[in-house]
């Protein structure tokens, strides 16, 4: 059931951009730089310890950045993982929300600063809240897509996780739901070979994710996660699926995770630095860069642009953190509990 | 008014729920067709349909979560778990997700999701079909915990809970589904979740309970008034957030207080009731603060002989209050 | 992945009995017609109002007595489920521990009548403990399949589940440490059709559980679950393949629960009639009691002296268990810990 | 006696139980070449192997479930859960299976089986790396729940539950596993699952702890003494069973009573042991029984000022101990 070369890539030889308008392609392009940069300077503030945590996106920004782009934003459903910095960025998350949520300062969005960075939350984007233990967001999609389908609407629920989660037996539940019940349903695992220290085939005996398909009765697809036009078109081929209601589609976007795990991660002891450096060198964005430019798209001077408009925009976003005030305490106390409707 | 079972009682809350509001929905294990093993949704699979009565997977762990996510959406799920002691593997989702996510969205994300389940033992169901598991979850903030002890408020406290915008725990003595019977007013009521009621007024010594031991208590309560002791009893109903305030109140009355529960006695319910007494009722108390409740051992062993020796019932709670009374 | 074919009936062809000597045979035999009839008179029981509760294994004799039979009894360890009254009887159980399970008497063996009826529990033949959570005995037996591995023993650990079951996340995450770390566990899936009133395309949209094997890298085997000799065969090349390190098999044997869910349950609403009458005319007792007699292996004297001694076990059974006393109140109280080893 | 941090004490007791007893064994997530993301098991994989020190697919429910089947075949089974917080997906595994196996197999089945933990607050973990969750597993009759507050106890308690025939959830204070030091014996030697440990006897009122806060305490204590109270603190070390007798004992001399936890006020820990108080030593009470604990509110919010807000901490409960003694 599983297919294992991706579909999209045959027709990426015949239309090498996916058909994508010139300024799709560079919003694509800025979306995976200035999440980069942004998350670059994440790690800088966590080095002069001025913030606690970090967890890094860096290595996925063309999974993200080509699923986000697959969706309609604000209308379709995305149930997030906290590596997803791209994907929530391209779906309207702000510098100054991320930066926010690193300090824990007052008037961040996602949580009010009660969450960790990278917990995110966006209503007005139908991003919907992340919590730590991992897997849960499964069902939670699955439940939105079951709301769409029951209320008849032409939305779909996008869920993306770790390939390492998917070893817990929630992320099968909520497949199965949606396979048996024709969800508009997309999973996206995003396998970067670890979870945390833990090396893919110490989570499952199959080469792919993708191959656990087959259990449920649904697609499974197989992706460059570092080409961002390849998942584009591989994610955007099942969210047509599931607008038409065809069901759900488990794809697979292979890449690498080219830092530690996280700020509190040293992950010398569990992987060499050759397969890192060999990794960097797919960096997406380069990848991305280099076809832009072959196609006449992207010159020096836009890529000059780019890069300092990107600059720009995490300088001011730390700066603004960094004055930001703590928020009231007073506000921790409360909360808990959505007030009643008032009664008619 | 209509006399009726608290499981007619519970059947018709939710049958006037999705009548009321299209976005409630119901799920779980065999509700269907089948109408559920305690035949709670007899008929609203007819009624309804499959769009509205969905026969899950046999998952309980993805039935919440499921619940959650369409909770999220929008819609208001009932999610049956058909045993109380089946609700363990949906743990982490009711823990860590339905409860904290109003908060840790800071408001942004609802989640009004009833979780439904019968409780407790007295059945011959032996390890695993006879559990109480309500202290697990009154000990957990974000969410509410209801428990019925009659048709009335097992109505009312169910449309209560559809309605809420927060996840709603609702536990259901299945002793009492057809044993208890009571009277249910005619068209729409609803009981509110939070306050306590006191079911007996009385002035010697303050019983708290709720599901089937609070039907038991009023039994007792009525031996004991054929004895000339006046034992007040106070249905807690609501077990999350708690209600001190009411309890507070009975015991500065009365001066006594004794907490009747059917799960294992250490670190269920009535220990916070309990606690809440001997710092807040410290100066009223004019007794030891008692509970009476089931042996700590896992739950409710088959042989007859074992059951009778584990649940609480009429006669051992009339002597425990015979006896703090006495005090 | 999933082997939709049985590899078990081909061999069949040839070897029509499965190449076990006639005793064996008649064993195999012997334990289905003495489990029907112990199960008959437990429903008979129920309705005379003198146990509380009967959950049954009725249709599913082939499926346990062939599994049975592939294990090396006292030595392989077994974590059943409620439904396997035929598989632990053929592992040593006796009608006299059944009743006095149903009873809740005295000297009950699986649990001093602390549980239900047909939560098994035999440890001088090896059974685990059953609890009625379903698929939690899936991670208890891939564990001790671990542990044998780990101490280099040659034992293999089977795991029997309902259809139903598989749709709980522990099963798969059971299945799946087995098949990363090659464990010598079998999964026998009974699939008869039903969770209690839950038909099994509610329950995954695979046309077979066994399909469900290539989400672990791992065989997975159909087999027609009313045939006892093909359950014999695939159960036996999974418990060889076990044994030999080769990993672990997924089988599934197909079958039909002939009466209700239990005791408590009332088919009429979610089944016809007609349906049920269908698959009794596939009684899997009669059609290897035919095949044995077309062998020449039963004779009507034969079939006659089996009926004869299995009505007397089970008459002895139901007097003895009626005639125990109730166990001693004060036993409930205690063995919640098990004591401390003494200190050297 | 060599000085420890209380995280080297947990990594030396595992170490020489593996060296002890081979049918010893870890997993966990990361337990193997990062030797968990704590440091816990660190070197251990690199000593005694893939075969004993097993990293785990990142399912905590069969990481127990595992657990459970290998300690049946009997082995000693230490699973790590990474953070208490993701403990929740094993609670049926663990409620159900773990705890209730011995009961009901009627002793025939045993489960050996460590459950390792961190939990609490403090480190800027937010909702979900800072849970304290030991008020669920201390109302489950079969297991034994255990909270070390310093080096000695941790070692001597871990290798008693290693030892021990029985399942034993072991939570760590993840705030102490650095800040904490102590003398730690040479050689071998155990510390008993079961007895609480009146770490500093007092005359004016008795404090009940554990873990994190029994180091807090300690530290108020100190305070007090400066200023003429004289307070006892009890180190409650085992939290299931319960260690009534020390609990009563403490109070019958002192008549005065404060629990301090981490965990949510309502039905935390604390509630227990003010119940058995207001039972069993009603006339021993000079003052009401206090608690203080974290507010009813889902974990430690992440910003820093929440944090502050939400912990108690050696100011908090020093204030906290001047009011009872002043009572
Ligand atoms: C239930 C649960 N268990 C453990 C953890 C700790 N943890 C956080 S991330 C992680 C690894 C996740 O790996 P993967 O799913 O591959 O995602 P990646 O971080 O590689 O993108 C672990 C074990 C957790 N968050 N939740
Ligand atoms: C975790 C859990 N949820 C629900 C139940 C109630 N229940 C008992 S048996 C059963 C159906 C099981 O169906 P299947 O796995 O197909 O096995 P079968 O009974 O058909 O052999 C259900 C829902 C249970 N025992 N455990
Ligand atoms: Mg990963
Ligand atoms: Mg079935």
């Amino acid at each position: 059931m599983a297919i294992t070369s991706a579909p999209a890539r045959s027709r990426l030889d015949q239309e090498p951009l996916a058909g994508l308008p010139p300024e799709t392609l560079l919003e694509l392009y800025w979306q995976m730089l200035r999440s980069r940069r942004l998350d670059e300077r994440a790690w800088t503030l966590h080095r002069q310890g001025k913030i606690a945590f970090h967890i890094s996106a860096m290595g996925h920004e063309a999974a993200q950045a080509g699923a986000a782009c697959a969706l309609r934003r604000g209308h379709d459903y995305v149930v997030p993982y906290y590596r997803d910095l791209t994907l929530v960025l391209s779906l309207g998350y702000t510098p100054r929300d991320f930066m926010l949520g690193l300090f824990g300062k007052q008037g961040e969005v996602t949580s009010g600063a009660r969450q960790m960075p990278s917990h995110w939350s966006l209503r007005s984007a139908n991003v919907v809240s992340t919590s730590s233990p991992v897997a849960t967001q499964i069902s939670h999609a699955a439940g939105l897509a079951l709301a769409c389908k029951l209320r008849g609407d032409d939305r779909v629920a996008l869920a993306c996780i770790g390939e390492g989660a998917t070893s817990q037996g929630e992320w099968y539940e909520g497949l199965n739901w949606a396979a048996v019940h024709k969800l508009p349903f997309i999973c996206l695992v995003q396998n970067n070979v670890y979870a945390i220290s833990v090396p893919v085939d110490r989570q499952m005996a199959v080469p792919n994710v993708a191959d656990r398909a087959a259990a449920f009765g649904m697609p499974g697809v197989v992706v460059d996660g570092n080409d961002v036009l390849a998942v584009y078109e591989a994610m955007k081929a099942a969210v047509d699926r599931a607008r038409a209601g065809e069901g759900p589609t488990l794809v697979e976007a292979k890449t690498y995770r080219v830092v530690p795990h996280s700020s509190d991660d040293d992950d010398r002891s569990y992987r060499t630095r050759d397969e890192v450096e060999l990794w960097k060198k797919r960096d997406p964005i380069l990848r991305f860069r280099a076809k832009l430019e072959a196609a006449g798209l992207l010159t020096p001077d836009q890529q000059s642009e780019h890069e300092a408009r990107a600059q720009a925009e995490v300088d001011e976003a730390v700066q603004f953190a960094q004055a930001a005030p703590y928020p009231d305490v007073a506000l921790a106390a409360g909360g808990v509990y959505a007030p009643l409707p008032q009664e008619a | 008014m209509p006399e009726m079972t608290l499981i007619e009682a519970v059947r018709q809350a939710m049958d006037e729920e999705l009548a009321r509001d299209d976005r409630v929905f119901v799920t779980g294990e065999d509700v269907g067709r089948r109408g559920g093993v305690f035949r709670a949704t007899l008929g609203l699979f007819e009624k309804y349909g499959p769009g509205r009565i969905i026969d899950s997977p046999l998952a309980e762990l993805s039935i919440v979560g499921i619940g959650v996510g369409a909770a999220l959406y929008g819609l208001r799920p009932i999610c049956e778990i058909q045993f109380a002691d089946f609700i363990h593997p949906a743990f982490n989702q009711i823990v860590n997700e339905a409860a904290k996510m109003y908060y840790r969205s800071n408001g942004e994300w609802l989640v009004p999701l009833v979780i439904r389940a019968p409780y407790g033992g007295g059945i011959s169901g032996g390890l695993y079909h006879s559990q109480s598991v309500e202290a697990f979850f009154a000990h957990v903030p974000g969410l509410k915990v209801v428990i019925p002890s009659n048709p009335r408020d097992a109505k009312g406290l169910l449309k209560s809970a559809v309605r809420d915008p927060n996840p709603v725990v609702f536990f259901e003595p299945k002793k009492g589904y057809r044993l208890i019977k009571g009277e249910v007013p005619e068209g729409e009521y609803t009981v509110p979740i939070g306050p306590a009621n006191v079911s007996r007024p009385g002035r010697d010594l303050s019983v708290f309970a709720y599901g089937m031991m609070h039907y038991y208590c009023l039994k007792a309560a009525g031996t004991l008034a054929g004895e000339g002791i006046d034992v007040e009893v106070v249905d807690l109903r609501t077990l999350y957030p708690v209600d001190k305030a009411a309890i507070l109140e009975s015991v500065r009355k009365t001066g006594k207080a004794l907490v009747v529960y059917e799960d294992n006695l250490t670190m269920g319910y009535g220990a916070e009731v309990a606690a809440i007494l001997a710092d807040e009722a410290f100066t009223s108390l004019d007794a030891p603060v008692k509970r009476l409740a089931a042996p700590d051992v896992p739950a409710v062993p088959f042989s007859h002989p074992f059951q009778e020796w584990f649940m609480p019932n009429p006669d051992k709670i009339a002597a425990a209050m015979r006896e703090l009374a006495a005090y």
